[in-house]
């Protein structure tokens, strides 16, 4: 069967890292419009941490070590919201990958869905609020349905990016109910989430180091 | 960008040294970073321990010492330091007497705090979480992340660390705690934005001719921008808004020591009214000089006079910061017995200190 | 222009009301403009003064207290007092000890304060100027109006304040501050012009990658305009230019009771050397965040180590500002035992307390 | 013999307090070129509280209490460095005026003879400092010399307000050694001292009083 093996993990997680450099500014541009500017940096911090730990975790050949040290490294280097909440989400998805050096599209979707339940419980948050979780969610439902559907995980991943992209965009006319955009009441509307965007650009990642 | 730093990244590394250079009081720790007093505590003792991102200094690590907090957790400018950090901490000054989290009402610091109480609870270290949500610019806390913890900070801060040091225990720190957070409001306004170090550039672009009312202490825009006025006005602007908030009811979580868990309860403020005695808190942002302060004063006493409101004791200054933001914020907290006790305790911490 | 303020006429009597509301322990006076202690003195206590320019917050009226000065006149925004002030201040404090009026060195306040100082004398209230002179940014004395005072005025300030507290008389307090004067040196610099109220624009124009070395107080352009650089380097560039100071010889006027008249006195300032202990004082200049303040305390105390000279006391913080000018200043006052002693009395103002 | 009335005396003052006003802003922007912005302001500060006495001072007939009076004002309310020293001219001025109630050029020569040495001993400066010496001492010197050859009034006037512009603008290429501009060393050099140029207004309006 088809599966995503650990190598490639590793290559999403250098994925990440690198498209968290490329676009800290961008990020952070975004957060300044209706944050405290600092997304970008956090996230790069973040995931540098993470690189600079990967060659010990290349040793690994369990998913759920480096997925789990993945949100280990997130929560005790980025802090603000976007370090609980994704170092939650690693963490979750890791719990049901325990001992496997591959997975396929029903443990990603499995993780996936973890990590999001993950989110939302440490987040206390849910769609529609202009958060990360517009993408996340979203990117779950298409990895239940391409699981029901029996979708190749190249397939998989392309309507998981479609899915993300529509999600951050969606973004933009919310009215933002969670995280320090919530301030702004009306005028959060009319700026994408910070932590949306990041989220597209962790399913970008995923899809580039699989295809 | 002007500003006397070297390093981006080393900001928060140097501004520590330079604080633990300067006074003997407090002492540092860099890998994770906390800064923690110097003063051995009573055995038993409560650790009060607040944190949150830098960039707002004097607080928190300025407000570590006898009498106030046994340690502060800076983290990245503007960005919530993280629970490794807060649990490190913890473990070293708490000395028998459970650890008291200071929490200024930020989604992102309200979940590392809590992951840390999460650590230390599971380890059988007892710690409970205090918020502080008394901005009265967030007006509706369904629809937000619920107001923002600013000036109250320090003046819980100073009223529970006095407390902890006269011997509360840890139910009762954090009941006095939720007493202050209940009687405090803050209201805060922006004549310029402020520059994070790491962004080079003011977070919001305002005109020579506009002020942001209602902004927090993250430099992020306020809730409404009106052309410049005078200090009058803009103390008017502030001060009313505290007085006609309502009584103002939320859910806050506490960590139940008997079912392990967080549970939410209920915390109600009630509105401010005649007859009132206060602390009040006329803060400078960071870029404002004192002498400007002054005048904010003035108005805001001849208003509560007016309202039959004494400010019974008051500090006017930069103790909650945003950088090197231009602008000022009101705090009152309706004093009592026991918070003017408190309050008047001796203190020596490096940015305030009396006896 | 940005400020904090109403009516640019009324600024500086709207922050002296504000000053008296917020503190119980001074009071003003608004024609003329002065403020005084609450606090009652010992009958012939020495009555300490200073006064200056406005602009300087919290320097002069913030540090009128028990312990520190009897009065202080606020000039407007950076123009002296004028000798009515003076005169009816001092009338005002005087308690059998004659007056002493400790006058940082500028054109103005030097005229205005010596005609007060005559027409005090001249009515037989014994009265001392004394000159604080050690902004080392100014070279030569012979083709200037000499070196302006800056910091050092702060640390005076407080050490005689405190000794005519513990009862020195006015010779005695005069010869304090003269060898506080003569062992006091600083070095100011500017990321920023200040904006004169009045003025409603900045005082002098620099480019966002230019700061300028060897300013005072008062918004005046510096000596030099360099690049921007680090903190470590600036820091550098006004800590040697403090010890590269050579010593330092002036004359210096003191009234002469026998004769009646001014007489010209030769005061030295030795360079400082290996094996000094400092009281040093890190001081914003008005638009300045503390926490940058730190990072130059760092590196001073650092260079200050490398140099085996002591940092033995410290203030950090903005005292003597110009405005919401964005810089910071480095003054170091080599201390004896008599100037530690005094300088660790307790005292009571406004901006300086400890016990 | 020809004379200066002491309505011309009162005029001179209005017109003085109107100059400074007029000027106020050219004054500290002369002034926040080389010194701390705020000579204009100074002197109107100053004459507007003349001013605010002039109708008191109407009624005095003798010139001494007149110009007596104004020096004491002007001490009581300028500050800086112009109060004592402008407050000091006057002061000495009236001096040697008492029981005048009107002036000869000869009484007009002493009186500004004797305030220039005021100013000279508070403020220890001599010519050639960049101060407002510059615009005084010429005009003494002029007036000296008015008296020698026994110029009328008119024509001394108009040859001390010559002297005092060009004294004016001999402030530009001097270097500062006295005042805030001293400070600035070198770089004072290019710019028309402050208070050289308020004196050029006060001899301007003495001439336009009585012409
Ligand atoms: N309660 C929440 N649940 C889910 N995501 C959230 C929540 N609060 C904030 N976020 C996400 O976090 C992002 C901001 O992250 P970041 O800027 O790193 O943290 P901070 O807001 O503490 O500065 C937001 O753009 C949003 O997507
Ligand atoms: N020692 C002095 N003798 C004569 N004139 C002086 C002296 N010092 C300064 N001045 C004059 O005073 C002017 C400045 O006055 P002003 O700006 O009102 O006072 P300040 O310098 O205190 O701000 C200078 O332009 C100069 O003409
Ligand atoms: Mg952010
Ligand atoms: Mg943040
Ligand atoms: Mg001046
Ligand atoms: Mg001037």
């Amino acid at each position: 069967m088809e599966t995503i093996k650990l190598s490639q993990l590793i290559t999403w997680l250098e994925k990440i890292a690198a498209y968290m450099q490329e676009n800290k500014t961008y990020l952070t541009e975004l957060d300044s419009a209706i944050g405290d500017a600092d997304h970008g940096f956090n996230m790069e911090r973040g995931f540098q941490k993470v690189i600079g730990k990967i060659e010990e975790l290349k040793q690994s050949k369990d998913a759920s070590v480096l997925l789990k040290n993945t949100g280990m490294t997130l929560i005790s280097s980025i802090g603000g919201a976007s370090g609980p909440l994704y170092g939650t989400f690693f963490l979750q998805a890791s719990m049901v990958l325990k001992d496997k050096n591959e997975l396929t599209l029903e443990d990603l979707k499995s993780s996936f869905e973890n990590g999001l339940k993950g989110i939302k419980s440490r987040g206390r948050a849910t769609t529609g609020e202009k958060t990360m979780i517009d993408v996340l969610e979203p990117v779950v439902t298409t990895l239940i349905t391409a699981v029901e559907q029996n979708l190749t995980i190249s397939d998989a991943l392309t309507n998981m990016l479609a899915a993300a992209e529509k999600g951050m965009k969606s973004t933009i006319d919310m009215l933002a109910t969670k995280g320090r955009a919530s301030y702004l009441g009306e005028r959060s509307v009319g700026h994408q989430d910070p932590g949306a965007t990041s989220s597209y650009f962790i399913v970008k990642a995923l899809k580039e180091s699989i295809n | 960008m002007k500003k006397l730093i070297n390093k981006v990244e080393d900001v928060i590394t140097e501004q520590m040294e330079g604080m633990a250079a300067a006074h003997a009081n407090i002492q540092i720790n860099l890998e994770p970073k906390y800064v923690w007093r110097t003063k051995e505590t009573k055995k038993g003792k409560v650790a009060i321990i607040s944190g949150g991102g830098s960039g707002h200094e004097p607080m928190h690590a300025g407000f570590v010492g006898v009498g106030m907090l046994d340690a502060a957790c800076p983290g990245e400018v503007f960005t919530s330091p993280t629970p490794d950090q807060m649990y490190e901490c913890a473990k070293k000054v708490e000395n028998g007497g459970g650890v008291l989290f200071l929490v200024k009402n930020y989604t992102g610091d309200v979940m590392n705090f809590e992951m840390a109480a999460e650590m230390l609870n599971g380890e059988g270290i007892k710690t409970q979480n205090i918020l502080i949500d008394d901005d009265v610019a967030v007006k509706d806390s369904l629809y937000t992340a619920g107001r923002r913890g600013v000036g109250t900070t320090v003046i819980m801060e100073k009223i529970v660390g006095a407390a902890a040091e006269a011997g509360y225990d840890l139910e009762q720190c954090a009941e006095l705690a939720k007493k202050v957070n209940s009687r405090g409001r803050s209201m805060g306004m922006a004549l310029t934005s402020c520059i994070v170090p790491a962004a080079g550039k003011p977070n919001f672009d305002i005109a020579e001719d506009e002020i942001e009312i209602g902004v927090g202490i993250h430099g992020e825009p306020g809730r409404r921008r009106i052309p410049i006025t005078t200090a009058d006005e803009i103390t008017t602007i502030l001060t009313e808004a505290i007085f006609e908030d309502k009584d103002y009811s939320r859910l806050l979580r506490d960590w139940n020591f008997a079912t392990n868990d967080w549970e939410e309860k209920e915390l109600v403020s009630k509105a401010f009214t005649s007859g009132d005695k206060m602390i009040a808190l006329v803060n400078g942002l960071g870029g404002t000089p004192l002498s400007e302060l002054y005048c904010v004063y003035r108005k805001l006493d001849e208003i509560c006079k007016a309202k039959n409101v004494e400010l019974s004791r008051n500090l006017v200054g930069s103790y909650i910061t945003a950088l090197d933001m231009q602008g000022c914020s009101i705090t009152l907290v309706r004093a009592d017995e026991e918070i003017l006790k408190f309050w008047d305790a001796a203190v020596d911490t490096p940015a305030l200190h009396w006896a």
